[in-house]
């Protein structure tokens, strides 16, 4: 890493890898959301740059390219964990972090792996739903098949089940891709029929379907992980804020001030970060306490979300 | 569930269908559009653009249309008058597609959250609650008006009008047709367009009807399966038509059967349409034949004897 | 399908009908437009071009083009023996993930301590083997069935990509074990003896592929060429009934053909795998099997005007990625030109030999693509 | 060369406005000049003959003045305005109608649909349907309008190729080679339609090789030699000799037999050869075939060949003639009986192992199934012996370069070299390469020949029968198969009659009235 260019004064220089789209609505905006809040913030002390919507077959080439001009890399999304631990070994004077990668996954000497613990939100989300839900039978929409997906789908099933037993809680359905609307609707519209009322969602831009499928069946879904505005005639049930930014955001406060370290860095409910947090529309008030009991058994953990 | 299966399947047939039916002229005129799928995208694409620039999703169904025509002008100028390869440039008119609309996504599309003007399903009141067939009628205004339109098509296009023979004779034989008299090159020119025509509506209907956004690659292979469509129907419309619900089905049920709890690996699902498509051509195909000029280009001076 | 092989030397040369010179004018056309775009795009040409060519220039980005090119290059010429029997392989794509689940699946069920020697051609002949069994398949439609080549090798592609998803999420396929509940959908990367060597260049990627892919393309050269071989299969391709009766196996020729055309995009799965990161994932074929027949297209049958477009569209591709990072152009502008580049040479291409005749099994006289019957 | 036979008064002074005029019309090719300075005056009422080998020009010329193809310089004037068609479709409009030499029907459309092309009104649609009825009332020309084209007999197709050309009421009908497929019957059937039209005022061009038909029916003639036109005249005052002068700047004197029976300008001798017929080389026993339809195309078949015969099949087009040929050469599916070759049995052979065993084909449809036009010369020459060729550095393309020139040579195959395209060379060379690499075979036993002269050039035609005869004199069975009754009775030593699919009857060239035996066989009554 040669952190002398950059005319004059000598800046913290960060890449930033999206392999997504920045405007899919979902982990990827979020993420860019704090790449913008972090680059007005450290203006005059860092020098942000990103790359967005790269092909698997060319993450080590931008990793390698962003390794060999920066001084931290931040990328975003496990599907890039196999090219960023080798491109870290190749890199040891660069610092990396690895932002939604495998949560038992080893530091390197030079890489951190923040965890935004999607699972415990879906966990909340999933009661959020349930206790939305008036024929009591709630349904998970996820992208890819992803672990860190995978498990959200399970913690929204033990979510539901625990805000309200007996719960019905369909299979997950995976549509395969995050961003396809048109698969998304169909998988809600399959669900809807299945008999459930309130969908939870892991699919950035396929929200787009799901939302068309609630609104013609006057159904409701789970927002997030941006929040919106509740309101009345939205087919919002409740917004989950899952904020991806924050740990962008997090990764340079920590190399500039040097308390950065090379560890699994928690940013759920269970860690201080509050980067993570639920808002259910209406009021219902005993749903929310039931949703302020769940989400401080989870910080205590005396709950797991899976 | 299969009332669900049926109005999810119809959702997905719909597009295909109209892609098909512009397709199957064309193919019959002698002209194969791979391009289909392109055309379906961009169509998506502007339609959106225009309904959110308008305010008025009827506006952004033209702007579609009119998307579509200009991919069909394009390919009709390779096809039909620069006489060039048929399938590699209708791949690269997709792949032109693909990248200039999420390149355009790019630039126009930064406000996700703004609001789309689309149809949205008509209420039926009591035909909505017959059974089985009930839900798969409350689709939007846009699908009947198109599916209504494709069928006027294929009534004006059949055999047993004038235009229809032109088609299939410019298809069958160029040489022989333009002896006769037919305007050989006109008539695929027109062919095509009214695929495209056809294929930037499919396209305006999958965006304003179905999902009221545009995301990168939103068709998904929906053109070639369209392309399939025609094929399995052994280029005859009403076996078109066939195919395209089945495919339709095939995509449904890849989200019905988790739902009812089913366990099947999503790889598998995400075969399924394609497999059913291969098997439909594997199976039918082999008894019929294409138009014999399929993807040759016809040109006068070339004929001399 | 036009064919400028013979007529690039055996019709008076005309220099500018060669691939060649079209290709250098369209691809100019293509840079000028993508240069505009990305003006559009809030980014001058000075510094779209400079972010390119600083893009190219890093020994890693030449590596990594060498590595795109190998891929290439393999499907190009596996295109381009089935093109010769009159078969157009669009199923490169499928192709390649059969040969990437194959040689995943021997590199991970053999001993992993049998060194590269035997580890390396033995993930390559699977990969092969891989990618000739996935277009025997369509093989066996378009002989037995009848069915069009396009269609079949087309819908194989999604089959095959599916098959892919498939395989790396079911533990009982190629999944990579399940340590625990973070355990990524693909499969375990393969021991260091089914690792291609690399070139050994500093700080490059560069994997032995690009020598396979070209001792590929020069044996394809040589048998199309050279052997009689070469002469059936193109009599197969212009004239199936002149063929048989002079005693040619066409459906033999045209099934292997398509076989050994698969074979070689299988191979380009096994490069895909036996590199960085050394596993199977979804989506491992990236459209390489669209930018392989793109090449063998473009080149009509030179193999040598092919490995050039199979290079210059890697470079291009890798030249487009420092273009997003440096000049913040949206990475598709690369797509745009490349798609921008087939679509000017594919029918500037038509145009320019329109009337030299093209390949039709009915009447050896009918010119510009069209067939017109003799009377029986 | 516009050389005017000796002793001819040039074409007469027309009365009147002229249905057609050429003047200078040229056209070209890239390199080859198809017609050249071409002038040419028809009027109305008059049938005028276009005579010339192949490659003269002929149907470039009739593809002009149709519309399907631009001259390159020259003009044309119909009654006196000039005329300057930009596609057929304006052609028709313009009244002037066109019989291709091959056909223009779509075959898999019915004869409604290929008369209705191109009408695009429903009330066109009308007008033509009446105008079939009054194309049979005045010129007796019948079609069944619901008969799927590409099941019809070419005679058949014919008929609708006239009813097509008569639709829009025409001035002026350009027949291209029309009688190059047809049989005597049809050939007179269509004449007197030909003499009808000029009768009912309308001028008919006639394009054809045989003089005896431009003698039946026309007023005058145009002769054109390499495109350009090497004179003209009133038939009534030039004599055959003169004509075929003019067509090829031969003396009739030198020509075979066979040619002046083909031409109609002597009577056909049988070529009385001193062969004795040897052993069997081909035995056919209950051939039968069946179309894909499952209609029986030949019927229960046999017949014998012996070594130095050459046997003919006579027969009105689509009698299964052609099919006998295929089913032999191995080209269509057998689907009951037996063929032998020589002491072999090759029913089931791949047509290529029937070649290995001597059996030399000479296919019908030339472009489709004996010659690959996209390769050269040397490649269609050698494809079946390319084992012969190869060695350690593959191919030796210079090795079979000069085999190929030895062929050329021997056959006499005019063209720029052995690594000529075929599809550059004229039908009758690429028949002449056909033969070459049929006949030269080593193990040559048997000949099977479909209708190896048509729409070839004279010389071509010579080249095709001396070479038939010599394989014959070489101890090599030949079976003929012919539209051409003259020419079959000019080479065979015995006839075949097909009838419905059947061997109707056999008729010894040598008995006197073998000609009226013959033509009763073929409308099927008894001998
Ligand atoms: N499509 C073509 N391309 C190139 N040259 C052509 C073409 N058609 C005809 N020619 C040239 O024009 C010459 C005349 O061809 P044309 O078919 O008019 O001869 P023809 O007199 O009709 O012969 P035939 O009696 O066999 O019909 C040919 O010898 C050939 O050289
Ligand atoms: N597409 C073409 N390209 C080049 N030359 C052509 C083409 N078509 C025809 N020709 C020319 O036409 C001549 C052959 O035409 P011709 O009319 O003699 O064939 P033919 O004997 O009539 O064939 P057929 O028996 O099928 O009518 C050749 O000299 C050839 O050069
Ligand atoms: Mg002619
Ligand atoms: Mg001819």
């Amino acid at each position: 890493g040669g952190s002398s260019s950059a005319g004059g004064k000598d800046l913290l220089k960060v890449g930033v890898f999206l392999p997504g789209s920045t405007s899919d609505t979902g982990f990827m905006q979020s993420a860019h959301l704090g790449y913008e809040r972090a680059k007005k913030a450290h203006a005059d002390t860092a020098k942000l740059s990103m790359a967005e919507e790269v092909d698997p077959a060319d993450y080590e080439e931008v990793l390698t390219s962003f390794a060999s001009t920066n001084d931290l890399v931040v990328s975003v999304g496990g599907q890039t964990d196999a090219d960023l631990r080798r491109v870290a070994a190749q890199f040891p004077d660069v610092t990396f972090v690895e932002i939604g990668g495998p949560s038992d996954a080893e530091p390197l000497a030079n890489l951190a792996y923040y965890d935004p613990q999607q699972a415990e939100a879906e966990y909340l989300t999933g009661a959020a739903a349930a206790l939305a839900s008036t024929k009591h039978s709630v349904g998970f929409i996820g992208g890819m098949e992803l672990p860190a997906i995978v498990n959200a789908a399970e913690a929204f099933g033990n979510g539901a089940v625990a805000a309200v037993p007996g719960t019905k809680v369909l299979k997950p359905q995976f549509v395969g891709d995050f961003n396809d609307p048109a698969k998304a609707k169909q998988a809600a519209d399959a669900d809807i029929a299945a008999g459930a009322d309130v969908l939870g969602q892991i699919v950035n831009l396929g929200k787009a379907g799901i939302e068309q499928a609630v609104r013609s069946a006057d159904a409701r879904m789970i927002g997030g992980p941006i929040p919106g505005e509740c309101s009345a005639d939205s087919p919002y049930a409740a917004y989950i804020r899952t904020d991806i930014g924050a740990e962008v955001e997090y990764a340079i406060e920590a190399v500039l001030d040097g308390t950065w370290k090379a560890v699994q860095e928690p940013f759920g409910l269970t860690s201080d970060h509050d980067a993570t947090e639920l808002t259910f529309c209406g009021d219902d008030a005993e749903a929310k306490t039931t949703l302020e009991k769940l989400a401080a058994q989870l910080a205590d953990a005396s709950v797991t979300a899976y | 569930m299969i009332a669900a299966i049926l109005a999810s399947g119809l959702g997905f047939a719909i597009p295909l269908l109209v892609a098909a039916t512009g397709e199957l002229v064309s193919e019959r005129a002698g002209v194969l559009n791979m391009s289909l799928e392109g055309m379906m995208l961009t169509g998506a694409f502007s339609s959106v653009i225009g309904a959110v620039e308008s305010g008025s999703a009827v506006v952004g169904l033209f702007w579609g249309i009119a998307a579509g025509l200009a991919l069909g002008m394009v390919q009709a100028l390779a096809s039909v008058v620069l006489r060039a390869d048929q399938i590699v440039t209708g791949l690269a008119l997709n792949a032109l597609a693909l990248a200039g609309t999420t390149f355009g996504a790019r630039l126009l599309f930064t406000d996700r959250g703004a609001e789309v003007p689309g149809f949205d399903g008509l209420d039926l009141g009591a035909v909505g609650d017959l059974p089985v067939i009930g839900p798969a009628l409350g689709q939007s205004v846009l699908a009947y008006v198109l599916v209504l339109s494709v069928a006027v098509v294929a009534v004006i296009t059949s055999r047993r009008t004038s235009w229809g023979i032109a088609i299939d004779a410019a298809g069958e034989d160029a040489v022989r047709a333009d002896w006769a008299g037919v305007p050989v090159n006109r008539v695929r020119f027109a062919s095509v367009l009214l695929a495209g025509a056809l294929a930037g509506a499919a396209g305006a209907q999958l965006a304003l009807s179905e999902v009221h956004t545009f995301t990168d690659n939103m068709t998904a292979g929906a053109g070639y399966l369209a392309v399939v469509a025609v094929i399995a129907g052994r280029w005859r419309a009403l076996p078109t038509v066939v195919a395209t619900l089945a495919f339709g089905v095939a995509q449904a049920l890849q989200y019905s059967l988790p739902a009812v709890g089913v366990d099947v690996p999503t790889g598998l699902l995400l075969m399924l349409p394609y497999a059913i498509a291969l098997l439909a051509t594997a199976g039918l195909v082999a008894s019929s034949r294409a138009p014999s000029a399929l993807t040759r280009p016809f040109a006068r001076s070339a004929t001399g004897r | 399908m036009t064919r400028l092989r013979t007529a690039g030397f055996r019709d008076a040369g005309d220099l500018i009908r060669h691939p060649l010179a079209l290709g250098a004018l369209s691809a100019l056309a293509a840079a000028v437009t993508a240069l505009a775009l990305a003006a559009a795009a809030g980014s001058p040409p000075g510094t779209t071009l400079n972010a390119f060519l600083d893009g190219v220039g890093t020994a890693h980005s030449v590596g990594a083009a060498l590595n795109g090119t190998a891929v290439i290059v393999l499907v190009g010429s596996g295109f381009i023996i089935a093109h010769r029997v009159g078969l157009v392989n669009v199923g490169g794509e499928g192709q390649i993930c059969a040969g990437a689940v194959t040689a995943t699946s021997v590199g991970l069920a053999l001993p992993p301590a049998i060194g590269p020697w035997v580890g390396v051609p033995v993930l390559l002949g699977a990969a092969a083997l891989g990618g000739a069994a996935w277009a025997a398949v369509a093989a066996a439609l378009v002989i037995a069935r009848g069915v069009n080549e396009v269609i079949c090798t087309l819908l194989l592609n999604f089959i095959a990509l599916a098959g892919v998803v498939l395989c790396v999420h079911e533990d009982w396929l190629l999944r990579q074990p399940r340590t625990s509940a973070e355990t990524l959908p693909q499969s375990a990367p393969l021991p260091a003896s089914f690792q291609l060597p690399l070139l050994g260049i500093e700080r490059s990627p560069a994997t032995l592929g690009i020598i396979v892919a070209l001792v590929a393309a020069a044996g394809t050269a040589l048998v199309l060429r050279r052997t009689a071989l070469g002469v059936r299969l193109e009599a197969t391709g212009l004239s199936r009934p002149a063929a048989r009766r002079l005693g040619i196996a066409t459906d033999r020729l045209r099934g292997g053909g398509l076989v050994v055309s698969g074979a070689l995009a299988g191979v380009a799965g096994g490069l895909l795998v036996g590199a960085a990161p050394f596993l199977l994932v979804d989506g491992v074929s990236s459209g390489y099997g669209f930018t392989g027949l793109v090449a063998g297209l473009l080149a009509r049958g030179s193999l040598l005007a092919m490995v050039m477009v199979a290079t210059s569209l890697a470079f291009l591709s890798s030249g487009g990625i420092a273009v997003q990072l440096f000049a913040g152009v949206p990475a598709s502008l690369t797509q745009i030109a490349q798609a921008l580049l087939v679509f000017f040479i594919a029918s500037t291409a038509a145009w320019t030999v329109s009337h030299v005749p093209r390949r039709t099994t009915r009447d050896t006289r009918a010119t510009g693509g069209e067939a017109g019957e003799v009377a029986p | 060369m516009s050389d005017l036979a000796p002793g001819h008064p040039p074409a007469p002074a027309p009365r009147g406005p002229l249905a057609l005029e050429l003047r200078g019309v040229s056209r070209e090719f890239g390199a080859v000049t198809a017609l050249r300075d071409v002038s040419l005056r028809v009027s109305p009422g008059t049938v005028h003959a276009v005579l010339g080998e192949n490659g003269a020009g002929k149907s470039t010329l009739c593809n002009i003045v149709y519309g399907a193809l631009p001259p390159t310089r020259g003009e044309m004037v119909r009654f006196g305005q000039s005329y300057a068609p930009g596609s057929p479709a304006h052609a028709l409009a313009g009244g002037v109608a066109m019989v291709h030499q091959h056909f223009s029907l779509l075959p898999n459309l019915s004869v409604r649909d290929n008369l209705l092309l191109g009408a695009w009104t429903q009330s066109a649609r009308r007008r033509t349907l009446r105008a079939v009825d009054r194309a049979r009332d005045s010129f007796g020309v019948e079609v069944d309008l619901d008969a799927h084209v590409g099941a019809m007999s070419l005679g058949a197709r014919q008929q609708v190729e006239i009813v097509k050309a008569l639709l829009r009421e025409p001035e002026l009908v350009l027949f291209d080679e029309p009688t190059a497929v047809l049989s005597a019957t049809e050939i007179d059937r269509f004449l007197a339609i030909s003499t009808a039209l000029a009768r009912a005022g309308t001028a008919v061009v006639l394009v054809t090789h045989k003089l005896a038909e431009v003698r039946a029916v026309s007023d005058e003639f145009t002769v054109l030699r390499h495109g350009s036109v090497a004179g003209s005249g009133r038939v009534a005052e030039a004599s055959s000799d003169d004509i075929i002068d003019m067509i090829m700047g031969r003396q009739v004197a030198e020509l075979d037999g066979v040619l002046a029976a083909t031409l109609g300008v002597a009577d056909p001798t049988a070529a009385s050869t001193g062969r004795t017929p040897g052993p069997v080389v081909l035995t056919v026993d209950g051939l039968t075939v069946r179309d894909e339809a499952g209609a029986v195309r030949v019927d229960d078949v046999d017949l014998e060949l012996r070594a130095g015969e050459i046997v003919g099949v006579a027969g009105v087009e689509g009698n299964g003639q052609s099919e006998l040929v295929a089913a032999i050469s191995g080209s269509l599916p057998v689907t009951a009986g037996r063929v032998v070759l020589g002491d072999r049995e090759i029913t089931d052979l791949e047509p290529g192992d029937r070649n290995a065993l001597g059996l030399a084909v000479i296919p019908e449809d030339r472009h489709h199934e004996a010659i690959i036009g996209d390769l050269g010369i040397t490649e269609n020459l050698l494809l079946d012996r390319l084992d012969e060729f190869r060695s350690p550095r593959g191919l030796d393309r210079k090795a079979m370069d000069r085999e190929a020139a030895r062929l050329m040579q021997e056959y006499d195959v005019r063209a720029a070299g052995p690594r000529a395209r075929l599809s550059t060379l004229s039908g009758g060379n690429q028949q002449k390469v056909v033969l070459a690499r049929e006949l030269s075979r080593d193990s040559l036993q048997c000949v099977v020949a479909a209708e190896p002269t048509r729409g070839l050039d004279l010389g071509a035609v010579d080249a095709v029968v001396t070479r038939l005869r010599e394989a014959a004199d070489g101890g090599a069975g030949v079976l003929v198969v012919s539209s051409e009754l003259p020419e079959l009775f000019a080479l065979c030593d015995r006839i075949l009659v097909a009838y419905r699919g059947s061997i109707h009857g056999q008729v010894h060239v040598a008995d006197p009235d073998a000609h009226d035996a013959v033509a009763r066989l073929m409308m099927g009554e008894p001998a």
